[in-house]
Parts: structure tokens; C-alpha cells; sequence
């Protein structure tokens, strides 16, 4: 029998609970089977974890035992559940809070059918301290049927493929197309920025060119030639190129370096000014 | 360029047929009007295109494989008819989705644009962050905004590729829930699982 | 399942025809005809799943895909012929190369031969190699050359296929860089809006 249970709750895994054949409730006469109050512990937490929750155990006996949705019998409804809560407590099975918070809202609305509804001040009729569990287990019962069916549909490339035929060249990777109009564009922005740059940051940034000339200074190790192009940090924008062109300016005209040009289009070398190397060249 | 200024009194419709064939035979994905239009540089209208679409689909009913639209357009799939056979020769197959991943799937599907707190009220329990991920890495759901509410949780809805994959056009497709409800009262006997080979086995058996 | 062990005398051609159509335009790669008699658990023979094949290719052979046997098996491809018609739907949007390659393409070309640095020096940042690269890979410019000072740096220049591939007969072509550096000397008016409503509007008024 305790297999059967576990079977049964493997059933209800597979989306079919509503047929489960049920495990014993203690307590209840149940004529069609045998009372058998026992479950183990490991048939239980199987049986239990064929359950989403609170509401699907709720709809589960709901639909077991032929109630009413639309008029549950609450004190019915809450001992069958707090049996199974009871349970899950004895044998430490590790109890989702989502149980315990239910179990505290199905005690209450029991309580709350015991005593005379305040009449409303709208004068309606007073609420039914049910509705709201009934609404959530309706919602959650049509959600549970929609998944069933979500499930069952056909999914491409499980229940059927799809077609995609070879094609032999692979489709060329479509290249840019550049004119002639294009480069004259380039041309132009390179001048656009060029100038911009001549306006903008020569009365600006004063204070940092003492600074470049200090990162320039210590980028020169003595004796070396450095190209003069790799004093400057590009990627950091165009005001501090200028800057940095300022402070070599200023180095050279302070002595502090030489700038060095082979002839015309030659790249330029900087490097220290050393006394030594002066004295030598002398 | 401007060809389509002039009006164009026949365009070969048979080879017109041809082209899109191949074109939908050979794309990965569902290719929509817009699209198949530009196989011809704009030469042939949207309702030629979309006669010989009904042409091609008529031709095809008989074969194995068919043209159906789907939410992003145009496709051939193999008629699931086919599927046992081809599964004797196919290696991987995406999974089949527990309830947890399905009932959150259904409450996306019917309800959206919902959250994750929308999803737990319904279900009565934690939404745990895998069986959302199972769905939105499936590429069947997405977050398509935030509520403006404490928190600004993520709103979810489904995807034009959840349409697809199950060979719907769009949400109206799916099956209703009303439907379900009264389908419920026969529940026992729809509930046996349609694949019961285990049964036959054992009935076999026995 | 134990079918195999029987003799079909004449298994349903027609069928198996159908089902072979359905696993050879969904495969991702060709199939043998031993993987082909797999989708029918061994029940149909290689000789008659050739036949079949032969059949199949023959009904295909007018239409815009082609059964065709290829080294690790048969499948479908799309003719040769029908190819430039399906590049169309993929280009949707023409790609476009960035600013930093447009203008490193216009320095080698105004102002070759250059060195990476020399284009540095111009466009007054760093130039990337990848920006380098997608011009030497398209095969618009290469290196002719290195510098003979420290670091022997390449030396670039624009290639015959860039003035093939532009349309232009020689360097002379391209567009002067006085005119360039004049019309920018104008540049406050050249930049009006060149649709100028406005103007025009002026002109309706007066």
C-alpha cells in the first residue's frame, strides 16, 4: 500500500492528481479503501511533493472528497489540512511556509464563519468569509487546467520539426559600400575637428600643461629617443593632445629636452636633455 | 529602383511561386509578407505575394511537410504525424517542462502582462528564480517593463517565439480557459496519459 | 517492434517516400541510407529506400530545391540559381563602416604612402588595428613598405581593387583637398540646412 501511495503521488507529478486515488487521511472513513492510517515518511514526501502548494493540496482534497467549491464546508476542509500539515510537522519533513500561512488563513476564515457578520455599511450583503479563498482556488484550478493543455500542445522541434534546407554557398557576408563622397566627408571631419581643436584649448587647460610636462619628463628614460608621437595619449581626446603639445613646447623651450626631425615627413624623436650628454656632445 | 512606379501587368507567377518556395524551404526562421516581398526588389505586391502563399500552401497539404503561418510570419514545418518517425533518427529534443515551469508558462500565457508577485498569488507558492529563467532562456517569455510600484518588479509577458514554437499565430489561439472549466467535470477519463504505452505493456502483461 | 524479423514483401513506397521527404528537408546534415533505414526500424531495405531517393530526386528535379547525393549522405539544397533571390532578404540594412575606418581609408588615400602613426598624427587619436585590418581584409589598402626609422613602422597605400571597387581610374579622381579645405574655409554657410524651408518659404511670401 505504501508504494501505491507513492505511485499515486508520482501521478499527480505528471499533471494528474485529480485522478489520484487517495492516500489515507487519518481519521476518515473512507469505504472504497482499506484504512490504512500509517504513511511512511519517504511515501509522504513523495506524495507531498506531487503538490504545487497549498492550493493545489486544497483542491486536491476539495475534489477528492465530491465538496462543494461554491460552499466548502470550512471545519471539514481545515482538519483534513491540518492533517496533512500535522504529518509534515511528525516526520520533519521540511515545511514550506506557503503551508503553514495557508493553514493560518483556512483557521481563521473558520473562525470567522462562527461569528455573526457585522452588517455592512453599504448595506450589501455581508461578505462570505470564503470568497476569497474560492476565488483563488478557482483562479488556481483554471490556471493548473491551461498549464495541462499548455503542456500538451505540440512544441516545434519536440512534437514536430521544423525545415530548413541546405543552402551550398554560404550567404556572402554583405560588405559596406564606401564612395567617393564618403572619404571626401572623412576628409572634411578630420579638418572640422582639427580646426575646433585650434580654438578650443589653447586658453583652457593652462594649469595641466605643467602636469604633461611632468608625465612627459618621467615617459623619457635617459638617453632614449622616443618618437614624438608616443608622448601623446590619443585615446584620451583631443584637448589633451593639445595639452600634451604644449608641454613638449614648453619642455623645449625650457631646455629640458631635445626634438629631433632627420628631414621633411621624418618622424619626429624626442628625448632628455642630460648635462652629460651635452658635455660629451661639446 | 523605381520599377515599382510602374504598374507591373503580369508578373510570372510560377516563378514567383518558385523563389518563395525556396526562400521559405531554406530560412531558419518564419519570414513575414514584408519580407518575401523583397526577394523580388519590391516587384511584386503584398497581395501576389500573398495568393501565391495560399497557391504554395494548397499544393503542399498533401505532403509531408506544410506551410503555416505563424505569429512572425511564414513557414514549412514536417506535419507532427511525421515526428515518430524522424525521432528514430534525431538525438536531442527540448525537455518537457515540469508543472511548476507549466503553470507559471499558463499564468504568463493567459494573464500577462504580469509579475513575479502576480505569478505567486495565483500559485500559492514562491516562484522560484530557475522556473522563471527555464522560460525566459527558452526564449518563451520576456520582461517587457517594470510596475511602479515599491520594488519595481519585472513585468512578464510571452514572446513572439513562444507563438511560434507551438505554431500559433497569436495569443487568441491558445486553448481557452472557459473551456477547460467545463472540460473539468469529465476529468478522470481526459486525464489518462495520451502516450500510455506502459498500459498496453502491461495490459500485455496481464 | 519485433516486425523487422518478418519479410515485407511490399512495404507502402508512397508512404516511405513521404517519410524520407519529411527526414531530408528537416536534417541538419545529409543522411546515409543507413540512417535513412533507421526511420523505418529496418524495415524497408537499403535497395528500395535508393529507389525511393531516385523517385524523389526525379519528382524534384524542376522545382527550386534539389535532392542531391553529396559525400556523407543526400539531402536538399537550394539551387545554385535561386541563390541571389534569398541574399535579397538578408539585406535589410546595408552595413556601413564606422567614422574611425572611413577616415583612416581617407588619410591613406589623400595622403599615401602613411605610417599608423602618420594617421594618428591626423586624426589626432589612437587607431586600432581592427580598424587597420577591415581595410587590409576588404583589400583597399596594404603595406608597400616599412619606414626605415625605429620601430620600422608598415608603410600603407591604397590598392588597385580600392579604385576598382569605387569606381575611380586613378587617385587623381578622388576630390581634390583644396576644393575641400576651401569649402571648409565657407563652412558656417555650407552647414545651412541644404532643404531650407525656411528660404523657401520666403520665397512663396515674397
Amino acid at each position: 500500500m505504501t508504494t501505491h501511495a507513492a505511485n499515486d503521488a508520482l501521478a499527480g507529478q505528471a499533471g494528474l492528481d485529480l485522478a489520484l486515488p487517495v492516500a489515507k487521511i487519518r481519521g476518515e472513513p473512507m469505504a472504497e479503501l482499506p484504512a490504512d492510517l500509517y504513511i511512511p515518511p519517504e511515501a509522504l514526501s513523495v506524495f507531498l511533493e506531487a503538490f504545487e502548494g497549498p492550493l493545489d493540496l486544497l483542491l486536491y482534497l476539495i475534489r477528492r472528497h465530491s465538496l462543494d467549491i461554491l460552499d466548502i464546508p470550512m471545519a471539514e476542509l481545515t482538519r483534513q489540512y491540518m492533517e496533512y500539515v500535522e504529518m509534515m510537522r511528525a516526520t520533519q519533513l521540511e515545511l514550506a511556509a506557503d503551508y503553514l500561512l495557508m493553514a493560518a488563513v483556512l483557521i481563521e476564515i473558520k473562525s470567522r464563519m462562527l461569528l455573526p457578520r457585522p452588517p455592512r455599511e453599504d448595506a450589501l450583503e455581508p461578505e462570505d468569509p470564503r470568497a476569497e479563498l474560492v476565488r483563488r482556488l478557482l483562479e488556481y484550478e483554471r490556471m493548473k487546467k491551461a498549464a495541462y493543455a499548455l503542456g500538451e500542445l505540440p512544441v516545434a522541434g519536440r512534437d514536430f520539426s521544423l525545415v530548413e534546407v541546405y543552402i551550398e554557398q554560404a550567404i556572402a557576408e554583405r560588405l559596406p559600400e564606401v564612395h567617393v563622397a564618403d572619404l571626401s566627408e572623412a576628409w572634411r571631419a578630420i579638418l572640422t575637428r582639427a580646426r575646433m581643436t585650434r580654438h578650443h584649448h589653447i586658453t583652457r587647460e593652462q594649469l595641466s600643461v605643467r602636469a604633461h610636462m611632468s608625465r612627459i619628463l618621467r615617459a623619457l628614460a635617459p638617453g632614449s629617443f622616443v618618437e614624438f608621437s608616443a608622448l601623446f595619449e590619443p585615446e584620451r581626446g583631443v584637448p589633451l593632445l593639445v595639452v600634451s603639445f604644449l608641454a613638449l613646447l614648453e619642455l623645449a623651450r625650457e631646455s629640458l629636452i631635445d626634438i629631433t626631425q632627420q628631414s621633411p615627413f621624418d618622424p619626429i624623436y624626442v628625448r632628455l636633455r642630460s648635462e652629460r650628454a651635452t658635455l660629451t656632445i661639446a | 529602383m523605381n520599377m515599382n512606379e510602374q504598374t507591373h501587368p503580369a508578373p510570372d507567377l510560377e516563378h514567383v511561386k518558385r523563389v518563395l518556395e525556396a526562400a521559405l524551404l531554406s530560412a531558419a526562421e518564419p519570414l513575414t509578407v514584408q519580407q518575401l516581398k523583397r526577394l523580388f526588389s519590391g516587384e511584386v505586391d503584398a497581395d501576389n505575394i500573398r495568393k501565391v502563399l495560399e497557391e504554395l500552401r494548397g499544393e503542399w497539404s498533401e505532403r509531408s511537410i506544410e506551410l503555416t503561418p505563424v505569429a512572425s510570419g511564414w513557414r514549412f514545418r514536417v506535419k507532427p504525424g511525421y515526428q515518430k518517425f524522424l525521432d528514430r533518427i534525431s538525438q536531442e529534443k527540448p525537455p518537457r517542462y515540469s508543472r511548476a515551469v507549466l503553470e507559471t508558462l499558463a499564468i504568463v500565457a493567459y494573464r500577462q502582462p504580469v509579475t513575479r508577485g502576480d505569478i505567486e498569488d495565483v500559485r500559492g507558492v514562491a516562484v522560484s528564480p530557475p522556473t522563471l529563467n527555464a522560460l525566459v532562456e527558452r526564449g518563451w517569455i520576456e520582461v517587457i517593463g517594470t510596475r511602479e510600484t515599491p520594488g519595481r518588479p519585472a513585468i512578464f509577458a510571452t514572446t513572439r517565439k513562444f507563438l511560434d514554437d507551438l505554431n500559433l499565430r497569436s495569443l487568441e489561439e491558445l486553448p481557452p480557459l472557459e473551456e477547460l472549466q467545463s472540460a473539468l467535470a469529465a476529468v478522470p477519463a481526459a486525464l489518462q496519459p495520451p502516450e500510455s504505452t506502459q498500459s498496453t505493456e502491461q495490459t500485455h502483461a496481464g
